[in-house]
């Protein structure tokens, strides 16, 4: 096999070469600027654009920047201000509008008394999905989860507390009677509970409530959904639409993946309409033809009617994304829940639903984040959203009639902020389960 | 070894069966939720009718031939408003149609340079781009498009700009190539005029120019041929190994026929003049319609990047080192290996993308350009109070738009996927 | 009926425009006010004894009629032409116009446009959903001319464009028109022409098929009106609620007779109608009139006495 | 390693197919209780799809399967019943990642067997002990070794107290000095007079534990024996073939 | 199996850095045409990387390397030449799964080499069947096991007749009962004549073909010797330890 070319190459390195660094021209300032930015024609050429770019809106944009003011009471205070400090012709953001009605772009018409109701409900929303979202959270706060929905209802719309207690009361009442009826089969324990629930929903809450209350009158002050507006509005109508479509869209999803021909059929035209029609066509069946498809007499107020269609838009999606979780699960996990003997719903709730809801977690966050940028459109429907229906409302205002700009630097910034936060924690997400994933 | 077990008798049909039994399990939840949806159904439809009753009016869809009284601002069929609320609607549809496919194509071309651009080895136009994205994705439409109409308004001149001063005999400003101006109401393009027409046919739906027809002609056959040429110097490369350089050849038959053709039709562009308040004699695009086209495309384009970007980095490196490896060269490395991949991975969620820039064109109601929810869910609703059957009829035609984009999806999704084990 | 669901509900929901200074406003606090805005009040007073047991519903003008029909409204204060379709084929019912308004143009100064016949070519900002539209449409069409609408949503939309020269011409009902000069920065720089294309009776509406309910809206209104012409106002009111030597005056007032009773209301329903922003001239003068930013004269919104359209069926 | 005579599998002419694809052809077997059968065969010979017939994850189409005097409709009360006595070890573990060790033994147990919850654990560290386990009883699957994990998942099976056991290649997806730990155990379980099915390519383990040795190809049962003369004196081509590839190695 | 006295590649004192990292040091290694050489050694000690540089799908900042008479150097030219010459197989094959096998194998003889299309096909129906599945001439790569794939990835290199072959761990991502597959037909090419660097851990492979064996360690060339003497008597610590890891199991 070795011929004699072969052998005369054995070679034994007896001293080891230590690492050495690397020859000049391999690093520093230069070699970066060389490599990044200048390492051919077509890179400098774009460098050179790049930087022509930012020069344009830099000088364009800086100075009204620049000489904002501050303190004003309308926008021609401003503009008298403006002129005086930079002289004739400048221009200049008038950011007095922001410090005036900041509360405004903020919470709406809530009373300014009771803004802390807001602000606690925003920061109880970490505590809520702290245990599902951050790992640092302990665990045991997960039972704080189910009921936060309920708090955030009385905290945000104020009453009588017991209002919320009794519709919790009667997921209970319904887990009861599911746990009871469940042992002679869980579609019999799921109709059972949920057929309780509902009456209890209809025919319990409101005489219980009043009753509990004349008895023990524990309440805060009522605010009226008229009054909310601005980023409460949107957040309220984003985060709620989000948590009240997820039940519903893990129903479509399962029923998008039964094999059952009707319910598979019925789960894909209901996604498929809601998604192929734009949100602002779901608003106007809110504000306008929602009323004609319940019965005679009925009447919510807009915000609860445009909850409701958003609810549906998002369970659309949310369904879509839920599918994907339950896609992405192995076959392997079905199988051993059948194998041990689990059926079909103690298999779903104890295992499917677990695993790919938590996988779905990034694809929720995003569909939030198009949610909440969406909410924006209920200003075409009279809702004083904080893009639109907000700085319209203000510029009604003789003081700030003409002011433009400022809003929306001021309502962009913050849904840049906000989303981009989001849109980087679900990729944190999304690494993190890559990673965890067995 | 005995056997234990006599079979169970079979007996005929028992009720339990419908509960637990595997065949007709599935049977009898269907039919119970089959129930179930009808009875919500006949609930809501229940209700409509009682509403409607209550209030004194029909479902009936007559509106639609009634004359519709007012005017839209740019009609790409003719319209007046003598015509019918129909042929409103009409106009809409065609409105947003037209929108949307302008949105898609600059929102592809940019997003494709941006997607393109955020993976260059330019330090500088990397981070750009990615904060072009971050900040076009995390900010609401509405807003884009709003800012869009208000910087069109404000910055660009009005149309008195381009006025010639008679005293001077100088205008403030003057157009560009003399024949296009941005004035803040609109551009104001030339718009296309044969010295030697052929006429025109008049449809009911729309007029037909046989111009533009003739040009459509020759220009398919110009595109046939460069086919055929194509063919031909691949078939040569079969045959010798060497491919015959087309580039100059297809750039003639390309070019030569059509321009021909458009010298004997004596073509020349109609350019605007101002007159009066405003511009004729070419087309005024309206700022409405640029804002709204700006916005769709710009907010479109940074997520069309991020699908760009996610397609070419989802082609592994291994692609382009086995590529190398043999001696292909970068541009057909792109060319034959990374492009036909990555194309498979982008362009489903790039037709997404294109379906909600069409969903989204309806925000042409925050700037009053008039497509189908401006005429038909808009005007024609409120002159005619008809909100069940307009909103409906909107609804539909929406539907039927985006059911069309996703069925070219399947069809396309069918055709191109990989084949596996 | 309505009376009762508002009785029983303590609250009168009224359904306004989203933001027209001078007609209806929300302030920094949420407070609203404004012409509009003070007829929700007055009946509020008249039903509830309370003008502030009003719960203000913004409505666009896609969104107003329907929420009217569908009851989400009691009473639609929101400034909306009385026509003959809407009043027969939507199933409203106008009560009493409480503004008599007229479409009209607004333009620069310098633009040297002093007629509308002036108008051929022009561009013209306008906002969609509303009957200035077809009027716009029927104008140009009559007298023969052209013109490119330029479609806006709001009208702080409309006036930015305007401002910023989109349009040649601003198109609203003439009161809008003011209100909006007024806002401007340079008012004297635009004008508003003389012609004025349309009638727009601007009236509060309710739904059709209570004629209860119509019927205290509607003599609300003439209420205030007529306490206007007699001369009853906030400041005197207390004093001639105890009696007055002209009988109309008593009736309404409620010290003569009990007219109150026939609407299913109290005697002291007007007095507090009243009490609750002055009589019309009051409110007018303090919303929207000369003294104001917006700066309306009365014009035909006069009292008949004094030239004007203003005119309130007798009390008897 | 006593075999009574009661009968705990009747399998009679079944037949089975996957669309248009015959894959399991008139297959009778009759497993007595406290037999042990290794199932071999090349792959694509159906074994799989074999014992997955057995608790009902496929279904079959034509001829009875009687488990434990049950036999398999389309009841779904009697495949509920079958399931309970059945258990089964996958080849990829298939345990339940979201929840600890302890919570995959005691999941079914509590759920379906309705066994309260102090006694379910109990059960569960019992035969974690008995998989040489027991201080892994708060970890998750993940943080666990293939082997750990497959013996987990016999735990995991034993806990619902079956009455016969179903293995498809256990220890195939494992690393080499992984499968004797899993090899072990099952034959512990063996030892304890366990009804078991088991497919795999372990000849060693066949020798060691099996009964009976069936031999799959094609989808019929080519030839069933007792392992001392199934790998001594194979009688079909098929099995001697076979048998040299998997032992010529 | 000649070694001539040609030299295919001659690398001197070359050096390579990832940013500040050294990932090869002083690396001098000449190869005679129809040497058949294995590299072995530790993960993360350069193998890969100096196999990649010869093709210049590295750049090496220091140092000289000379590929059948062609200096490596920034110009474009003389690295599609070398490209041309030499060919590659992947540990994870990297074929183009949009084409199917028979363009995968014609695809660079035609746009690089300009054959004719109708002799690229005949060349690669050659190669297919020489790695005896021209069967699968008209299956996409997904359709096709990891072994046939890698044997592919072999053929689709000889396609363009390379006069050097370079393989990067050929077997590594494969199941056991296919490495075997791939070794025959690398052991074939080998009988050939064709030069061969091999980045690998077979060492049955090793001892089988190869001329030489060349020990990594931190980027560097430990030892090198004939396979004989590799394996029986390993000069370096370093050598003798990877070994006893290696051949210990
Ligand atoms: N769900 C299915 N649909 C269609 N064919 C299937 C399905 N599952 C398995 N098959 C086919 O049935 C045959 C038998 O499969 P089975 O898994 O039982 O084989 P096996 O003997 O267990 O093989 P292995 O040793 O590879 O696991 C195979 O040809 C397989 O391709
Ligand atoms: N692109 C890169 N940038 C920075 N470091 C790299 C890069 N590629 C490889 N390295 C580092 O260079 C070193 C040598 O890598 P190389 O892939 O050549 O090792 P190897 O000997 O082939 O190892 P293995 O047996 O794992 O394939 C490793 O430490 C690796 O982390
Ligand atoms: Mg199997
Ligand atoms: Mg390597």
């Amino acid at each position: 096999m070795s011929d004699t070319h072969a052998e005369s190459v054995a070679y034994v390195r007896d001293t080891m070469l230590k690492p050495q660094p690397a020859p000049a021209g391999e690093s520093g300032a230069i070699r970066w600027l060389r490599e990044n930015l200048f390492s051919g024609w077509l890179n400098t050429l774009l460098t050179v654009l790049g930087v022509l770019t930012i020069y344009f809106f830099v000088s364009h944009f800086a100075s009204w920047f620049l000489h904002g003011v501050w303190k004003a009471d309308s926008l021609a205070e401003c503009r008298k201000i403006i002129t005086a400090e930079y002289g004739q012709g400048a221009t200049g953001a008038c950011w007095a509008v922001i410090r005036d009605r900041w509360h405004q772009f903020i919470f709406g018409f809530y009373q300014r008394e009771l803004y802390w109701r807001p602000v606690l409900t925003f920061l109880l929303l970490f505590v809520a999905v702290g245990p599902v979202l951050f790992q640092w959270v302990p665990k045991k706060l997960i039972w704080f989860t189910p009921i936060y929905p309920f708090l955030a209802v009385w905290l945000l719309w104020g009453g009588s507390v017991w209002g919320p207690i009794l519709v919790a009361v009667g997921f209970v009442l319904a887990w009861i009677v599911f746990s009871l009826v469940g042992r002679y089969g869980s579609i019999a324990g799921f109709s059972a509970g949920a057929i309780v629930a509902i009456l209890f929903w209809m025919f319990g809450v409101s005489p219980l409530a009043g009753i509990l209350h004349a008895a023990i009158p524990l309440g805060i002050e009522p605010v009226e959904s008229a009054k909310f507006g601005g980023f409460l509005l949107a957040i309220t109508l984003g985060a709620g639409g989000i948590v009240m479509s997820l039940p519903l869209g893990v129903v479509l999803a399962l029923g998008r993946q039964s094999d059952m021909f009707l319910i598979k059929t019925f789960s894909v035209v209901f996604i498929e309409f809601i998604r192929g029609v734009p949100l602002i066509t779901l608003l106007f069946v809110a504000s306008l033809l929602l009323n004609y498809f319940l019965p005679p007499g009925t009447n919510f107020d807009i915000i609860l009617r445009v909850m409701i269609l958003v609810t549906m838009f998002s369970a659309a999606y949310i369904a879509e994304v839920v599918r994907g979780g339950l896609a992405a699960l192995p076959r392997g996990q079905y199988e051993a829940a059948d194998a041990l003997g689990l059926d079909y719903w103690k298999a779903q709730r104890l295992i499917i639903l677990p695993q790919a809801l938590k996988i779905s977690i990034p694809g929720i966050v995003s569909t939030f984040i198009g949610m909440f940028k969406d909410t924006t459109l209920v200003a075409f429907v009279g809702l004083f959203d904080p893009l639109k229906g907000i700085p319209d409302f203000i510029r009604a205002d003789f003081a700030w009639k003409g002011i433009y700009w400022e809003p929306f630097v001021f309502v962009g910034a913050i849904f840049f902020i906000l989303n981009f936060a989001m849109s980087r924690y679900s990729m944190h997400l999304e690494n993190r389960l890559q990673r965890d994933h067995r | 070894m005995t056997t234990a077990h006599d079979a169970p008798e079979h007996s005929g049909f028992r009720l339990s069966q419908l509960i637990y039994d595997t065949r007709y399990r599935s049977l009898t939840i269907q039919v119970v939720v089959f129930f179930l949806v009808m009875a919500f159904v006949g609930w809501l439809v229940d209700n409509t009718i009682q509403n409607l009753n209550a209030l004194g009016k029909d479902f009936n869809f007559g509106f639609l031939w009634q004359r519709a009284g007012y005017d839209i601002g740019n009609a790409l069929i003719p319209y007046n408003n003598d015509m019918t609320h129909g042929r409103a609607m009409l106009v809409g549809l065609v409105n947003t149609l037209w929108i949307s496919f302008l949105g898609c194509v600059a929102a592809t071309i940019l997003g494709v340079v941006v997607g393109v651009l955020r993976l260059s080895k330019n330090w500088l136009v990397a981070r750009m781009m990615t904060i072009y994205v971050e900040v076009f994705r995390n900010i609401p439409l509405l807003l884009w498009i709003l800012v869009a109409i208000a910087l069109l308004t404000e910055v660009a001149p009005s149309p008195n700009a381009y006025k010639i001063n008679p005293e001077t005999g100088e205008a403030k400003l003057s157009m560009v190539f003399e024949s296009i101006a941005f004035t803040n109401r609109y551009t104001a393009i030339p718009s296309i005029h044969f010295d030697r027409s052929l006429g025109v046919i008049d449809t009911a739906f729309m007029p037909i120019s046989l111009n533009v027809l003739a040009i459509a002609v020759v220009l398919g056959l110009c595109f046939w041929i460069n086919k055929r040429l194509l063919a031909h110097a691949g078939r040569v490369q079969e045959a010798t190994g060497k491919r015959p350089t087309t580039w100059w050849k297809s750039a003639l038959i390309l070019v030569v026929p059509t321009l021909a053709l458009l010298i004997a039709l004596g073509f020349n562009p109609d350019e605007p003049v101002l007159k009066g308040f405003n511009f004729t004699g070419g087309t005024n695009v309206s700022n409405s319609f640029v804002a709204l086209w700006a916005g769709l495309s710009l907010y479109t384009a940074a997520f069309i990047a991020e699908i760009v970007r996610a397609g070419i980095l989802a082609i592994s490196k291994g692609q382009t080192e086995a590529a190398y490896a043999l001696g292909l060269r970068p541009n057909r490395t792109m060319n034959l290996v990374i492009l036909p991949q990555a194309l498979r991975v982008i362009i489903p969620p790039l037709i997404s993308q294109y379906l909600n820039l069409t969903k989204n064109s309806s925000l042409a109601i925050a700037v009053g350009y008039l497509e189908l929810r401006g005429t038909l869910g808009g005007i024609t609703l409120n002159q005619t109070g008809r909100e069940l059957e307009a909103i409906t009829l909107m609804m539909l035609l929406y539907l039927a738009i985006s059911l069309t984009i996703s069925g070219v999806m399947n069809v396309y999704n069918n055709r191109v996927k990989l084949k596996e084990r | 009926a309505t009376l009762d669901d508002v009785k029983s509900r303590g609250e009168l929901i009224c359904g306004v425009n989203t933001g027209l200074v001078g007609f209806a406003a929300p302030d920094a606090n949420g407070n609203w006010s404004g012409f509009d805005v003070a007829v929700c009040q007055a009946v509020a007073a008249a039903v509830l004894g309370d003008p502030s047991k009003v719960k203000y519903v913004p409505t666009t003008g896609q969104t107003r009629f329907t929420a009217l029909g569908s009851g989400e409204v009691d009473l639609l204060a929101r400034n909306t032409t009385w026509t003959y379709s809407r009043d027969t084929d939507l199933k409203l019912q106008f009560t009493a116009t409480n503004y008599y308004d007229g479409q009209g143009f607004m333009v620069r100064k310098d633009s040297g446009v002093t007629s509308a016949k002036e108008l051929d070519g022009a561009s013209i900002c306008i906002q969609t959903g509303t009957t200035t539209e077809l009027n716009l449409a029927d104008y140009f069409k009559a007298n023969n001319m052209s013109y490119q609408p330029i479609t806006v949503d709001s009208n702080a939309e409309g006036e930015q464009q305007f401002l910023a020269g989109a349009c040649d011409a601003y198109t609203t009902d003439a009161s809008g028109l003011a209100a909006t000069r007024a806002a401007f920065a340079n008012p004297q720089d635009y004008v508003i022409l003389p012609e004025i294309i349309s009638k727009e009776p601007l009236a509060p509406a309710v739904r059709q098929g209570d004629d209860q309910w119509t019927d205290i809206v509607r003599w609300t209104i003439f209420g205030l009106i007529a306490a206007e012409e007699y001369g009853v106002t906030s400041a005197n009111i207390d004093e001639l609620a105890k009696g007055t030597e002209n009988p109309e005056v008593n009736r309404m007032l409620g010290t003569e007779g009990d007219l109150g009773a026939m609407l299913g209301l109290d005697k002291q329903w007007l007095v507090r109608a009243i009490k609750a922003n002055g009589n019309y001239g009051e409110i007018f003068a303090a919303t929207i009139g000369e003294q104001t930013p917006i700066g309306l004269a009365r014009g035909l919104n006069a009292q008949w006495t004094q030239g004007g359209l203003l005119y309130a069926p007798p009390f008897r | 390693m006593a075999v009574s005579d009661e009968v705990a599998i009747q399998i009679e002419n079944m037949n089975k197919w996957y669309g248009q694809f015959h894959v399991l052809r008139d297959i009778d077997l009759t497993v007595q209780r406290g037999e042990r059968i290794v199932i071999a065969g090349p792959s694509g010979s159906g074994k799989s799809t074999l014992i997955r017939c057995i608790n009902r994850l496929e279904e079959h189409q034509a001829g009875k399967i009687v488990v434990d005097g049950i036999e398999l409709t389309n009841d779904l009360k009697n495949i509920d019943k079958v399931r309970r006595e059945v258990g089964m070890v996958f080849q990829h573990f298939n345990l339940f990642p979201h929840l600890t060790i302890l919570e995959n033994l005691t999941l079914a147990p509590i759920w379906v067997r309705k066994t309260p919850k102090k006694e379910a654990i109990e059960t569960a560290m019992h035969f974690l002990e008995k998989v040489k386990i027991p201080e892994q009883a708060d970890k998750y699957p993940g943080q666990l070794s293939g082997g750990q994990q497959q013996r987990v998942a016999i735990a995991r099976s034993l806990c619902m107290k079956p009455r016969i056991m179903l293995f498809d290649e256990p220890t195939s997806a494992l690393d080499p000095e992984m499968i004797k730990e899993v090899l072990d155990t099952m034959i512990e379980l063996a030892e304890e007079g366990m009804t078991m099915l088991c497919v795999t390519h372990e000849m060693g383990f066949a020798q060691a534990v099996a009964n009976r040795v069936i031999f799959m190809a094609d989808g019929q049962i080519v030839e069933q024996n007792n392992p001392h003369d199934f790998f001594n004196n194979p009688q079909s081509e098929r099995t001697k073939q076979f048998l040299s590839q998997i032992l010529g190695h």
